[in-house]
């Protein structure tokens, strides 16, 4: 049952690998933005932590996840706690919550940009979201991130061009605050799989995806990483969890999220 | 007290300069029709506070705005509101870029007549560095420095709720009533739109007045537009429509504002507008979103 | 149907009394602590100022005022919004509510005490109920006392032993206000009726009960109050008034308010 | 996670010093098993916060309380809580007398972990004289000062709610949650007693989730004890018990508490003392109070 299987998308790669980010949070809330941060975040409530809380996207905290697609409505979903947006910030000011987010930028420090890019802050070149709750989060509880296509256009040479959220960097440590009470977590490419628990709160790689090099990895990365000497290949999602994301994903929205849907093993 | 008013009545108070907050979040129940309302007066210089969507994106194309106060303009399936886009790659609009929970200790802050709340939000980020306005400060309790965050004082809300009765008790049933409380409360002037007019006996029925958030006395205008958060979507009635945001997404790429402008607003009232979206009973026809 | 009649208590008096502190207050939240003061309010809304709002002094504002006596249960009132305590509070910072309340003791600052008295912070030699929520209401909004027995006990000569309410006493004015930030509406008592727009915001008479005199009045009090050259009687109740006093109190509660219910006219 | 535990367990991760907030408000919907639980243990020296009634009074009288964080202690009906008012005449507790809304505030600053927020309230007033530790403060955006209300951060909340899970998912239909759900997020262990232990399931009907009013991490211990909240209500399953709040009250003045715990509380359980008070039918039995 929990034997490996050769045949597996890089999604479903990346989201068994996030979902080991979740694994001893215990009853926080988990929140992941976008299809495959939220389905990983459902396959460890499913699995690895059932203590895990989710919501439905909407305004209810679920006893069990709802799958990503394949519904057509909220009716008859097990919801346990109205959830609206007013009470989620009671919540992410408790600290008892991880995200895994999608930044547009993340640089040296663990900071990251999804608010504009170039220009200045009276006109940017390109302007995205806006802080959204970037800078709450940060500063408030774990925060892991989920990046589809590992590129220098996200890890960043320089520093972010707007810093939504706080990171290990000394210079903008507020008074009164050690790096350590920064909680960045994991960090899930679809190259491989990284921390920050480098020497100085360093990027660190963990693991490799099947058939990524460590040189792959560093030319794609804009700021230096901490390389172990021995950076073992990232797991190979097992036969149990492909058929739970399968459930929490009857209509294969998952094989959507990538370029081409590659394969998870790219030997 | 008969609050009831025509939403050109409502939308008259508004004075150019005024700061104003609007109700809903990114594409789910913006009083869309007192948006539109607004693009048709003379006034500017608007400062808004919104958890934004087209209600943003539509004011800074129409050139009423000054300044947004903003977390994030997103039309959620859409990620990025294509006129506040422009708005902000032309300069045109001032901002004061803050997080979510932020807006709502600002409109806490303003609703409780507080002059701040301290918070370790924003702390580290561009928040501080690029709003010298918003002021670091110590604590007597504690060696740490705290954000500030001011109260968002409004001189108008802008609100949909699903009923109201027309001495301004408003009830909002739908999963999520988002900051909608706060921006009533936050506020000077309250003006709410309503799908329903209805007697105020129908809140005396079972847990109906659970489903009410503010008092009345928070509520200056009730203006009945059936619809009136098209094309955001007013959850249980309608979901919002994508077709429509659609369109007015890749209007900005294909001739701009004015385009959208001349085909959907073009006419002197919401029933013009709502007969060029193909009518009432199209929008209530509108599925609700599945998250 | 507006004409004056003979017949009348003193508790009805003070009732339709205290009831015109209500006027002109608009849209407003007025509570009434104590049966008296809750009719009084009751009969405001219900004839002066109908767009007050009142609650079922329990969870909900109500479009109409509960009767205060002959109900088994708050099943079929009039409510309207849900108004739980910490709802409460919205209100209150709000400044939109007006109180009226019967304190313990009321200085010649319009201070007022429901705490403690005599003895020392540590050991009281009478403890009371506490501050309750008069530090917020008085600087948050219009308040007006109820006094069932006017006296030098009440109104007393020095200050009062705790402070629970702020007043019109420069000496504890925070920074940044003025005394005229401090709304003190009216007094009702069972001898008269004054409010704090005597000179320099002394507590002055505004009108006596049939029978009270000037210096009934001034003998009660433990601080000296300011007499205007003329001071009317205060009006007696119409029969429109005690007849809708009488629906808002079917079982006459209102009787046993006062010791020996005594006649409103004590001519 | 199976969170459920006996009273005797959930009461036993209360050390002596610890600061204690009780839900409930005077009369209302108050932990009182709880309380007569830890009126069995040997825990002292306790800080207590709580909208008071004869769970303050009853910690006083059997020695656990070194401080009170009060803004009333009462018991409704009877205004004044006798035994609270003997230990005060007595100058046997350490007080900090506050406002009810301050005691909201300092609540809800705990509960988003902030220092402080800041007020008018207690300005003016012996608030601010008595209790010297309240801070009054400028603020970077006025020129008025402010009373900076600290947070009341909780060792332990007591909680009565109608209906829990094993999971913690916590339930009150009653027509007031009074401060609990700052209580519950104040705290750094919440332990709720609860009227029916349910399923999960339960919470999944209609609007049932509507009434939880936090998140399931806020609790770490369910007790189940039907009837847990008498001689205190818990609506809408029974009003207070005003022939036992008499008895109570009058103790203090003939014999004092020795007799009343004699009388109720020489039992080793919930069970001895309901019992003792004629039983949980007698108990679900109590009219619900009309206001």
């Amino acid at each position: 049952m929990n034997q490996t299987v050769q045949e597996y998308s890089l999604a479903e790669l990346m989201i068994c690998a996030a979902a080991e980010a979740f694994r001893h949070d215990g009853e926080i809330l988990a929140t992941g933005i976008g299809l495959l941060p939220r389905l990983a975040a459902s396959l460890a409530m499913k699995t690895i932590n059932p203590d895990m809380m989710m919501t439905d996207s909407e305004s209810y905290m679920l006893s069990d996840p709802n799958p990503v697609s394949g519904r057509t409505s909220h009716e008859g979903q097990a919801q346990e706690s109205w959830m609206g947006f007013s009470r989620i910030f009671d919540n992410v000011w408790s600290g008892k919550r991880h995200a895994m987010v999608g930044p547009s930028q993340i640089d040296r420090y663990g900071q990251t940009n999804i608010s504009a890019l170039g220009g200045s802050y009276q006109q940017p070149k390109v302007q995205m979201l806006g802080a959204r709750g970037f800078p709450g989060n940060s500063i408030s509880h774990a925060n892991s991130f989920f990046v589809p296509a590992h590129s220098k256009r996200v890890f960043v040479q320089d520093e972010c061009d707007v810093v939504c959220s706080i990171g290990y960097n000394p210079e903008r440590l507020p008074k009164g605050y050690s790096l350590d009470d920064i909680d960045i977590r994991m960090v899930i490419t679809d190259l491989c799989v990284m921390d920050w628990n480098g020497p100085n709160h360093m990027l660190q790689l963990l693991s490799l995806h099947p058939g990524v090099t460590v040189e792959q990895v560093l030319e794609n990365t804009g700021f230096e990483i901490y390389v172990p000497t021995d950076v073992p290949v990232t797991a190979a999602p097992t036969q149990q969890q492909l058929q739970t994301i399968a459930q929490l994903d009857p209509l294969n929205w998952r094989s959507k999220q990538l370029k081409d849907n590659p394969p998870g093993d790219r030997r | 007290m008969n609050k009831v008013m025509s939403a050109q009545q409502a939308v008259g108070q508004i004075e150019s300069g005024m700061t104003i907050g609007v109700g809903g979040w990114g594409p789910r129940r913006k009083p869309m029709a007192l948006v539109r309302e607004l693009m048709r007066t003379d006034v500017k210089d608007l400062t808004v506070v919104s958890y934004g969507g087209a209600d943003v994106g539509m004011l800074c194309a129409a050139g009423k705005v000054r300044k947004v106060i903003f977390a994030f303009v997103s039309l959620d399936f859409i990620p990025l509101e294509p006129y506040f886009r422009e708005a902000r790659q032309n300069g045109s609009i001032d901002v004061m870029e803050i997080d979510e929970g932020l807006m709502l200790l600002g409109l806490r802050a303003a609703a409780w007549r507080l002059p701040y709340i301290p918070t370790a939000v924003g702390l580290g980020t561009d928040v501080v560095k690029n709003n010298p306005d918003l002021k670091v400060i110590d604590s007597p309790y504690d060696d740490k420095e705290w954000l500030a965050m001011p109260a968002l004082n409004l001189d108008i809300a802008l609100i949909h709720v699903d009923r109201a009765d027309e001495r301004g008790v408003c009830q909002i049933k739908g999963p999520d009533l988002y900051m909608d409380d706060w921006f009533a409360r936050a506020a000077q002037n309250t003006i709410v739109s309503c799908e329903e007019l209805v007697d105020t006996a129908h809140f005396h029925q079972g847990d109906e007045a659970r489903y009410v958030h503010w008092e009345r006395a928070q509520t200056q205008a009730v203006v009945p537009i059936p619809g009136g958060a098209h094309p955001s979507s007013c959850n249980p009635f309608y979901g919002f429509d994508t077709k429509h945001f659609k369109e007015y997404n890749v209007s900005a790429k294909e001739g701009g504002f004015d385009g959208y402008r001349a085909k959907y607003l073009s006419g002197t009232t919401e029933q013009d507008y709502q007969q060029a979206v193909g009518g009432l009973d199209a929008i209530r026809k509108l599925p609700l979103p599945v998250y």
